[in-house]
């Protein structure tokens, strides 16, 4: 009675989600995703540009959509796929507010380098 | 087993009690937010006015109190501040017989003392500012001896350290100057530090409340020292170490007394008032008022007892040769309340106030003659430069000859009968099966000795011989009138204050009598701890030994410092050097706590914080990151980058734990 | 043939179709069409912008603020596309259908009027 | 359970309502005032639209726990005293932090009225993280708040400082997201639900996955410990603090600190908080206990050598964290594995609040008129200066130290008992280690009290104090209210229990509304707040 319309079928037994295993394990889904991710930490970690860390970002969170889509599609359940669209559209809103900071960088430094923001510190 | 209804007494509702801790709060609000606008005599009447209508309200609290049945005292609760689990912590004060002592002295002396300020302070531009910290001094001092538990006690002690920063201070204009401030800051959180962890230990172990006193003999702290004496006697020693650290952090004890003698850098009547007579004295007072607790622990006592004695003789001996008239009474002081701390230390909790009491008049005093001295003097401070000053200051030598006699130890003045109060508890006091602490004793006795002789070495230097400063100042020097009538009152009290605890063997001991319901269970009863000797005969041959002692110093004194050419100093004397330097111990310190500290510090920033943490583990990380990511390109990581690896090292640290630590 | 792979040989149909009416569209082309090169006709996109020109070059920033603007509205149809799916099926239920419409109409409601901001504020305007 | 009773899911959910109605007028108001004209006024509508919400919100719980009728909302969001008191702590830095900002912005030159809508959205994702009940509301929540505070720290657009503070906030911000979420699919891979209550529920049963709940919770720690500045993920905290706006750095000291404990704490106590987990498969508290002793350490030591006021604050509130971290240890736990809070986290959180918006203040009226260091020169002989100002920092600064009388002190005093109870004494060390903390911490939160009463200004650079009635409104007003607090904690305190409490009763609920035919009630849960019992040896 208490199913919320966007999140049907929330909790499907385990048992029957296993009935349908696709071909390809799970673990598969996850090693690529982490890989994903890890690309992204480096990405984050290594580059000096701010448009090249600001897509970093991008490839970590659409890597966790994998993860998410990977888990609902061995569950049979809904709510993975639900979560991926909202975290596209926080992604969005990141990536415009990320690209509007870049400018603001620019404006100051002329160029959009992070090794260049060090005024601040101890 | 937990039974402490020797402890217990009725309580009364008291409503003037709040106005007396309230009215010197008001007035440092006053005066301190407006004050800029007051005129100084409205700052005056303001500051003064409070602390002296305080004083009355005082007095008439007490002599309420001295109607009621013995024992009993006067409390209000104000409201319930907090609870956590069964712990109930009211927001409660109360005068019983001990803290009405306290409260006498803090008022009546802080009286006077603002009296004097009022002189003192005349041409100072902080005038408003000065008596605004000045009366949050007091608000302070009196919630701490009027708190009815050990957190109210904990916030006065925590606001008097407070004020006496700020006044420390007072006169300096830059951090860098105000040295003595911070050393009095660094000293006194180490005392903090203790005093804290020794409270959580208490309220662990509490029965619900921290009261001094409990409802009907439960519940309170006396309940939680009974079942600690009972049950786990060592955490009970370790209780009475921690808080008796504490004490010599603010009551400036070895080894924490460092900060006291720098102190004297503030004003002088803040000398007198919070660095002789009063807050110096907290952690005396806080001892007496935690008498359930301390006198159960044998361990404990001794500790207090040789520290109190060691810090008598040690803080004397670097008295002898001082020649800033303030240090001279600053290292006095600290000898002073070492002989308050051994009385504690040997069960003598009525002699240690009774010396509280009386040291405070002649202490106060001394300070604020000293304050005459000084003002007169335009601020000279070296007793080389001064001689013969009783020609020109007249009020101020006679009241400081008085005081110095009392301090001494000459019959009939205060600091006789509390002196020989204490040194014949130190001869005679012992605990079941075991004997007293002689060593304490004797360590005492050559203590009264060096003592009389400075405070003399002090009082001829000062007024007597020749003149030895500059003639200009010599032709300015003068009393201000309201000076000297605080002078006066003190000496006055000085004089006669030991008449309310003459000698045990006449039987006449008010001030025992007095504190019988709070202290009286120690010595008699089937409670009891102390053993004292009752013997006339001993007390007064014990008597006739330190009014010779006493005498000695004094003739010792007259005989070096009352001629025409003074005595050379002896300079090269290996003694000397370490008395001057005061046994080095400054320089121990600096180079034992505070450099290493220090470095510690810069070793923190530069070191772990910038080399390794940043420079190490961050970038090294980064770089390893960076390496296997773009095997080309070692060296592109900004500040920002940085913080992300040190994330991203944080959760590798984590992972480790959890999965090969745990 | 695997009965698994029966569902999507029509899609192989259509895309073997797909390309293969490329090709010989471009083929036919390729024979058919008249040919006179110029400079400007060899270029992928006419319009008056070179294409080819330095990486590092700088554009305007108008070019973000509408990337930007396009990439926050338009990624609002992720969540409009399934409630439209689902909302017929919630018309049935009485009580529910009023917060359905009400919850999609106050989101909409606020992109109206982030958009209302964003008009005023200029951002529209390629000036 | 009927959706006819739309209106009074309206009702419940009215705060935040209120808050993002708000943040659309102020929005909507900015744009169509003339661009140069005073905008400070908007300051006080969003306070007074705060004000509303907390009346609300005092309404409300006065009938908590309230269950939503509509399901999406039922399952999204926890109206109970927990999430209500922490709202209220919410909105009442909220509303001190938007005052401070009506005089302060026009003396940076940053004057714009979108700054009070982004607070107002900041807010709502606060309010929303604090109430949410499961990992994707608050995931949406969270990114609200921060994507807001990115924006806010960034407002002055003319300072290099602000930029740089804001696109720091934003780089590791975003990761720490990415972790956030990457600790979500986990969870939701290892439980199969995104439910606080059902993700518990699921860890029990034997078929759950633990190795990938464990990556996924040191992951959601990860993202938790950065939000709230804990050490080693708190090095964006100094640069970002001194860089942002005062007034925001304001409200990301109180807001934001509240909010992401407030979710931390009822995702963990909710969703792992079976002791099972907290010391066995899931060491989520062992790892507290010693990142909480490193903020401590980290924060305390750093801001011993701190000149600037702002960075100095930022250090200490790393510290801060630590301390409040220690009342997630001593989170009682009933015998069939309910968890719930003693007053501790919210009260202290409650008085840190009111502190740091004091501090805060007066760092923003003696910032001067855009200058952007808040050195010691600044603030030197403030008592000659500006009395009150002086006064207002003092306070402050001793119920940051934790003196009695100040509410600083019985949060330190609350939290500490409650650890030492909870943990019947096994984090006795870590307690000494807190106490020695709040000791180091004396000495740089009484230095600045010593700067601003002994230093005399005359000789250094005046610097022009920003007057303002509001920002010395909502200093002031914060500072009394921490003796308020300090001196009458106890309707403070019990509320915060009763908060805190609320947690316990999460399970009950889940378990009786969300299986109608299977309700069993959990008698033996504890239905009230009850603070966790002293301990006698």
């Amino acid at each position: 009675m208490l199913t919320p319309p966007l999140l049907a079928a929330a909790a499907a037994p385990a048992a029957h989600a296993a009935a349908q295993q696709p071909a390809i394990p799970l673990s598969w889904y996850l090693a690529v995703a982490l890989i994903l991710f890890a690309i992204g930490s480096i990405g984050v970690l290594a580059r000096r540009n701010a448009l090249t860390v600001l897509m970093s970002v991008e490839i970590m969170l659409n890597a966790v959509n994998l993860v998410f889509l990977a888990f609902a599609r061995f569950q049979a359940d809904m709510t993975g796929h639900v979560i991926t669209f909202f975290v596209i559209a926080v992604a969005a809103a990141e990536a415009a507010v990320g690209l509007a900071l870049v400018m603001g960088l620019f404006r100051h430094k002329k160029a959009v380098n992070l090794d260049q923001m060090s005024a601040l510190r101890s | 087993m937990n039974e402490v209804e020797h402890l217990a007494h009725a309580a009364h509702e008291s409503s003037l009690l709040p106005w007396i801790i309230l009215l010197p709060l008001l007035g440092a609000i006053l005066n301190g937010l407006f004050g800029k606008r007051y005129s100084q005599k409205t700052v005056s009447l303001i500051g003064v006015g409070s602390v002296v209508t305080a004083f009355v309200l005082s007095t008439l609290e007490v002599i309420r109190l001295a109607g009621l049945p013995e024992g009993d005292y006067l409390s209000v609760d104000l409201w319930r501040w907090f609870s956590a689990g069964e712990l109930n912590v009211e927001l409660s004060f109360m005068i019983d017989r001990l803290s009405a002592i306290m409260l006498m002295v803090v008022t009546g002396v802080g009286s006077l003392i603002h009296v004097f300020s009022t002189g003192y302070m005349k041409t100072d531009e902080g005038y408003a500012r000065y008596f605004a910290y000045l009366n949050l001094f007091m608000f302070s001092m009196l919630l701490l001896i009027l708190g009815k538990n050990l957190l109210v006690l904990f916030v006065g002690w925590e606001g008097v350290g407070l004020c006496s920063y700020l006044l420390i201070g007072f006169w300096f204009s830059d951090m860098e100057k105000a040295e003595a401030g911070q050393k009095a800051f660094i000293t006194n959180r180490v005392g903090d530090l203790a005093f804290l962890i020794g409270t959580f230990i208490l309220l662990f172990y509490s029965y619900g409340s921290l009261d001094f006193v409990g409802v009907g003999g439960a519940g309170g702290l006396p309940q939680t020292a009974a079942y600690l004496g009972d049950k786990a006697p060592g955490m009970l020693t370790l209780v009475c170490i921690l808080f008796f650290i504490g004490a010599t952090g603010k009551s400036a004890q070895i080894p924490l007394y460092v900060w006291l003698p720098d102190a004297m850098a503030g004003p002088t009547p803040v000398s007198a008032l919070i660095h002789a007579a009063t807050m110096v004295t907290a952690g005396v007072y806080m001892m007496a008022r935690l008498n359930f607790m301390f006198a159960l622990s044998d361990v404990a006592m001794t500790v207090v007892a040789v520290v109190g004695a060691l810090t008598a003789l040690f803080a004397a001996t670097i008295g002898l040769v001082q020649n800033d008239i303030k240090k001279v009474l600053a290292y006095s002081t600290v000898s002073q309340i070492g002989f308050m701390v051994v009385s504690v230390g040997v069960g003598g909790f009525v002699g240690a106030i009774f010396h509280l009491m009386t040291h405070a008049f002649f202490k106060a005093c001394l300070f604020l003659g000293s304050g005459s001295v000084i003002h007169a003097l335009h601020h000279e401070q070296d007793i080389r430069k001064m001689g013969g000053l009783k020609a020109k200051l007249p009020v101020t030598r006679w009241t400081f000859l008085i005081s110095c006699l009392a301090i001494a130890g000459i019959p009939f003045f205060a600091g006789f009968f509390s002196k020989d109060e204490i040194l014949f508890f130190a001869a005679t006091a012992h605990r079941e099966g075991s004997n007293p602490m002689l060593f304490v004793y004797i360590v005492s006795v050559v203590a009264a000795l060096c003592t009389a002789f400075y405070m003399f070495r002090l009082y001829f230097l000062t007024f007597e011989g020749k003149y030895r400063g500059d003639k200009h100042t010599w032709d300015h020097a003068h009393e201000e009138p309201v000076m000297n009538w605080p002078l006066i009152v003190l000496a006055g009290l000085a004089t006669v204050g030991g008449f309310v605890g003459l000698p045990h063997f006449l039987h006449a001991h008010a001030l025992e009598g007095w504190l019988e319901p709070i202290f009286g269970w120690l010595y008699e009863g089937e409670h009891a701890i102390f053993h004292v000797s009752h013997s006339a005969g001993l007390e007064i041959a014990l008597m006739l030994g330190s009014v010779l002692i006493a005498l000695l110093g004094i003739a010792f004194a007259w005989r070096l410092y009352m001629r025409e050419k003074l005595p050379e100093a002896p300079v090269d004397a290996w003694w000397h050097k370490l008395l001057m330097n005061k046994y080095y111990v400054d320089e121990f310190y600096d180079a034992v706590l505070v450099r290493p500290l220090r470095a510690t510090a810069s070793f923190c920033h530069r070191v772990v914080d910038v080399r390794i943490i940043d420079g190490l583990f961050v970038r090294g990380s980064a770089r390893l990151v960076g390496a296997v990511g773009d095997g080309l390109r070692f060296f592109q990581n900004g500040d920002v980058q940085a913080y992300v690896t040190a994330i991203v090292v944080g959760i590798a640290a984590i992972l480790v734990v959890v999965e090969y630590l745990l | 043939m695997d009965p698994n792979y029966a569902p999507y040989v029509p899609v192989a149909v259509v895309s073997i179709l797909v390309v293969g009416l490329a090709a010989v569209i471009l083929l036919l082309n390729r024979m058919l069409g008249p040919r006179r090169p110029t400079r400007e006709k060899g270029i992928p996109y006419e319009s008056g912008v070179d294409p080819v020109s330095h990486p590092r070059r700088r554009f305007s920033v108008k070019f973000y603020m509408t990337a930007i603007l396009f990439l926050v509205f338009d990624l609002e149809v992720v969540f409009i596309y399934p409630w439209a799916t689902r909302f017929k099926a919630w018309l049935a239920d009485d009580a529910f259908a009023p917060v359905a419409l009400g919850s999609m109409l106050f989101f909409v409601l606020v992109l109206a009027l982030g958009l209302v901001y964003e008009w005023k504020r200029g951002a529209m305007n390629w000036e | 359970m009927q959706a006819a009773t739309t209106t009074s899911d309206l009702a419940i959910i009215s705060p935040l309502f209120i808050v993002c109605a708000m943040g659309l007028v102020a929005l909507l108001v900015a744009v169509f005032t003339p661009k140069d004209s005073f905008k400070g006024w908007l300051g006080y509508v969003v306070a007074f639209g705060f004000a509303l919400a907390l009346v609300a919100v005092v309404w409300l719980w006065k009938q908590a726990p309230l269950t939503l009728s509509n399901e999406s909302l039922f399952f999204a969001l926890s109206v109970d005293h927990f999430g209500l008191g922490l709202t209220a702590v919410i909105l009442i830095g909220g509303l001190l932090a938007a005052l401070t900002a009506v005089d302060y912005l026009p003396s940076q030159r940053s004057d714009h009225g979108e700054y009070y809508a982004l607070v107002a959205f900041a807010v709502l994702g606060m309010m929303a993280m604090v109430m949410s009940a499961d990992m994707l509301t608050f995931f949406v929540a969270l990114e609200l708040m921060s994507i807001s505070v990115y924006v806010l720290a960034g407002f002055k657009r003319q300072s290099a400082f602000s930029t740089e503070a804001a696109m720091k906030y934003f780089v590791t911000g975003s990761f720490a997201s990415a972790l956030l979420l990457l600790g979500i699919a986990f969870t939701y891979g290892a439980t199969g639900s995104i439910r606080f209550t059902e993700i518990a529920e699921a860890l029990a049963s034997p078929q759950a996955s633990l190795p990938i709940a464990q990556f996924g919770v040191v992951m959601l720690l990860a993202a938790f410990f950065f939000k709230v500045a804990a050490a080693p993920f708190h090095m964006w905290t100094p640069d970002v603090y001194e860089g942002a706006p005062t007034s925001v750095t304001a409200l990301m000291a109180t807001g934001v600190k509240v909010a992401a404990f407030g979710g931390f704490a009822r995702m963990f106590l909710t969703a792992f908080g079976d002791a099972r987990f907290r010391t066995g498969d899931l060491p989520w508290e062992t790892i507290i206990a010693i990142v909480a002793v490193a903020s401590m350490f980290a924060g305390n030591l750093m801001a011993l050598a701190q000149k600037n006021l702002k960075r100095m604050l930022a250090y200490s509130a790393i510290a801060h964290t630590g301390y409040i971290m220690l009342a997630m240890l001593a989170a009682p736990t009933s015998g069939d594995g309910t968890v719930w809070l003693g007053p501790g986290l919210i009260f202290y959180l409650l008085g840190y609040t009111l502190a740091s918006i004091a501090a805060f203040g007066v760092a923003s009226v003696v910032s001067g008129n855009d200058v952007e260091d808040v050195n010691e020169v600044a603030y030197a002989g403030l008592a000659k200066r500006s009395p009150a100002h002086a006064l207002i920092l003092a306070v402050a600064m001793l119920s940051l130290l934790g003196i009695p009388l100040t509410a600083g002190f019985i949060g330190k005093l609350t939290i500490f008992a409650e650890v030492l109870d909870g943990s019947h004494n096994e984090y006795l060390w870590i307690v000494v280690v807190a106490v020695i903390n709040s000791i180091i911490s004396a000495f740089y939160y009484l230095r600045v009290i010593l700067v601003a009463y002994m230093r005399d200004e005359a000789a250094e650079r005046p610097i022009q104090l920003v007057s303002s009635r509001s920002l010395t409104l909502a200093a002031g007003l914060a500072a009394f209210l921490t003796l308020v607090v300090g001196l009458v904690p106890s309707r403070a305190l019990m509320a915060s229990g009763k908060a805190g409490g609320s947690l316990a009763d999460s399970k009950a609920r889940a378990a009786s509304t969300a299986t109608v035919n299977d309700v069993h009630t959990e008698a033996d849960a504890p239905a009230t707040a009850s603070a966790p019992k002293a301990t006698k040896l």
